[in-house]
């Protein structure tokens, strides 16, 4: 499956809840303000940053540079895509389950 | 251009996420009206109340002093819908009315506060229940 | 491969509707089909003909209108969020078409994947 | 005491509007006055005049609508917000009118406090 | 000032920053989704039930109501009041902050 | 039945509180849209940054590749408002620039991170600052 998630979870809980309930082995990608989650150096970097093994993780690269965060502050072993990777990550891992 | 589909015979798993409190937003009620469209087409649907979607099958809500219209009894119909397709051989549909423990214990809810029957899994449990899951539809 | 999309924001105050145009697009140039596009909740908005943000913005009723046109999708507005809503057709964009739930049902079964935006 | 509301959100997804209704609704039965409600945001939807809610379901249009007729409120909804949503002269339901973002702003000073409904 | 939260403190971090940021003293009401915030017996009790020396809290009886929530369920210390007790509260505490 | 105020004199303090990320949702650009009507009303305006609304502010922002226009050469011209009223003595209007400190160190920033000059102040003293205003207006 592809889980995606565009909340920032400073605000909202819909990273941890996913996280809680996505399969291991899943791949969940991060766009929208969901993109803060992959930034390296904050107070919530630990909730993606300490699941690397668990799930892969990618970031929408066109929200990141909306938000003016460079690639080098993303946590490392989080991939950057573009729409062209999201379609298809969505085409690859089967169901796509929004965390809305 | 209204578009054909082809769906003769096509079954899948649908699952409806709600994650959302009741009345703060509509997404609880839009979510039921399109859960009630898929028993129109004999499909497989797992309604899963987690987060503060649990807080949707709250007993004893009591919309008139915010002048909005209750949700809950409109539960009730999907159970109908559920114990129907549970009861009658003839129809090939599974339903399942799922709430998640760890959600329900964090609100300091059991079971018993809830107005429909429900099946309560723990993270692990449904984790592998939404993985087999065709479509996700929530709010 | 076939995607259906759901849309459940109007355009300008969430991201949604932007986002899934741009993921329609990049769908379509990757040889992939949309054949459905179903607006549900407060998506029904972006159906709304009268929208006229400022010039240097983009205008999403006429960029779905445009894809719809140039790649056979079907823009569907889901009747009772409309109503409710004031989406009706007086005010219906070109390329949309008002219709009812079983629409998103249908997409959901006849397409290989369903991909949600909304908040 | 003078209160004026500010609304940031439709009706329907949002309760916003629903509790501002009822807060300016009590705020009068209370002997204040109301004299603004502005409406910004995709608040400018409560002043769409096709909205059409199912029979058993509240009609916030029409609410807001009399409330202004009845207790002499004036609704005021942002062109800018309304031009990108397609909320204009066109579909704009009794009550409501349109105006800048400077009314928002006057309703502040006029009043003793803004309150403000939304997401 | 009155401060007002109209959000789940499970699902967003309103309440959280009201709590950081409302001056001591200050008057407080829970209402629509914030209404949870002032359930006895959750994860998120403790929020409010921590701090009833430090603010007034209220809690808006028509949003219980409609959740489901009889007032026995309340933390002890937070009053219900209906619309007219929130428009008092308006009026007699000062500028009003919404928490959106 | 366009009312009138009688707003003649009427000084007032009003507080912008950002607390949204930008581009998610729109309230960064149409908030800021409100400040810039401030001005002409020459008002006292705190425009406050915290939780997610410190983002609003950081440099860099490129927003070709999402299709929306970019808020942040906004903030540059509130940043000349609030230093036309700094310098000008015939205006009287005070415009504090505002980030909570607590909310900028959890996301990781510095005040090099941001596109105008701010004020970093500590959660006590915004909440001094928030107890005196008149007026909030906030997303």
């Amino acid at each position: 499956m592809l889980h995606t998630v565009n909340k920032s979870p400073f605000e909202r809980n819909a990273l941890e809840s996913c996280l809680r309930l996505a399969k291991k082995g899943s791949a969940i990608i991060l766009f929208e303000d969901g993109v803060y989650g992959a930034m390296a150096g904050t107070a919530k970097s630990d909730m993606v940053a300490s699941r690397t093994g668990d799930y892969e993780f990618y970031v929408l690269g066109p929200d990141l540079a909306a938000r003016g965060i460079a690639e080098d502050q993303i946590i490392g072993g989080v991939k950057v895509v573009d729409y062209g990777g999201f379609v298809d990550l969505a085409a690859d891992k089967g169901t796509v389950q929004s965390w809305l | 251009m209204a578009f054909e589909f082809d769906t003769e015979g096509v079954k899948k798993t649908f699952t409806f996420l709600n994650r959302k409190a009741p009345y703060g937003t509509i997404y609880a009620l839009e979510v039921l009206e399109t859960v009630l469209i898929t028993a129109a087409f004999e499909q497989h649907a797992n309604i899963v109340f987690i987060d503060d979607g649990v807080y949707q099958i709250k007993k004893g809500q009591d919309t008139k002093a915010v002048n909005m219209k209750n949700f809950l009894p409109t539960y009730g119909i999907i159970e109908m819908e559920k114990d129907d397709a549970d009861e009658d051989e003839d129809i090939d549909m599974v339903w399942r009315i799922i709430v998640e423990k760890e959600s329900m214990e964090a609100r300091g809810l059991t079971e018993d506060d809830f107005k429909v029957g429900v099946e309560v899994l723990s993270s692990a449990e449904l984790a592998e229940v939404l993985d087999q899951s065709d479509v996700v539809i929530g709010g | 491969m076939k995607f259906a999309l759901l849309v459940n924001e109007g355009p300008f105050t969430h991201q949604a509707s932007d986002s899934a145009y741009l993921f329609a697009k990049a769908a379509i140039e990757k040889g992939h089909e949309v054949p459905r596009v179903f607006f549900y909740y407060d998506g029904v908005n972006n159906a709304n003909k009268l929208s006229e943000p400022q010039a240097d913005d983009r205008n999403l009723v006429k960029l779905w209108g445009a894809l719809a046109k140039d790649h056979e999708v079907d823009l569907v507005v889901c009747v009772a969020a409309g109503m409710r809503r004031g989406i009706k057709d007086d005010i219906l964009a070109e390329g949309f078409r008002i219709s009812g739930l079983g629409q998103l049902i249908e997409a959901g079964l006849g397409t290989d994947r369903l991909v949600m935006f909304g908040d």
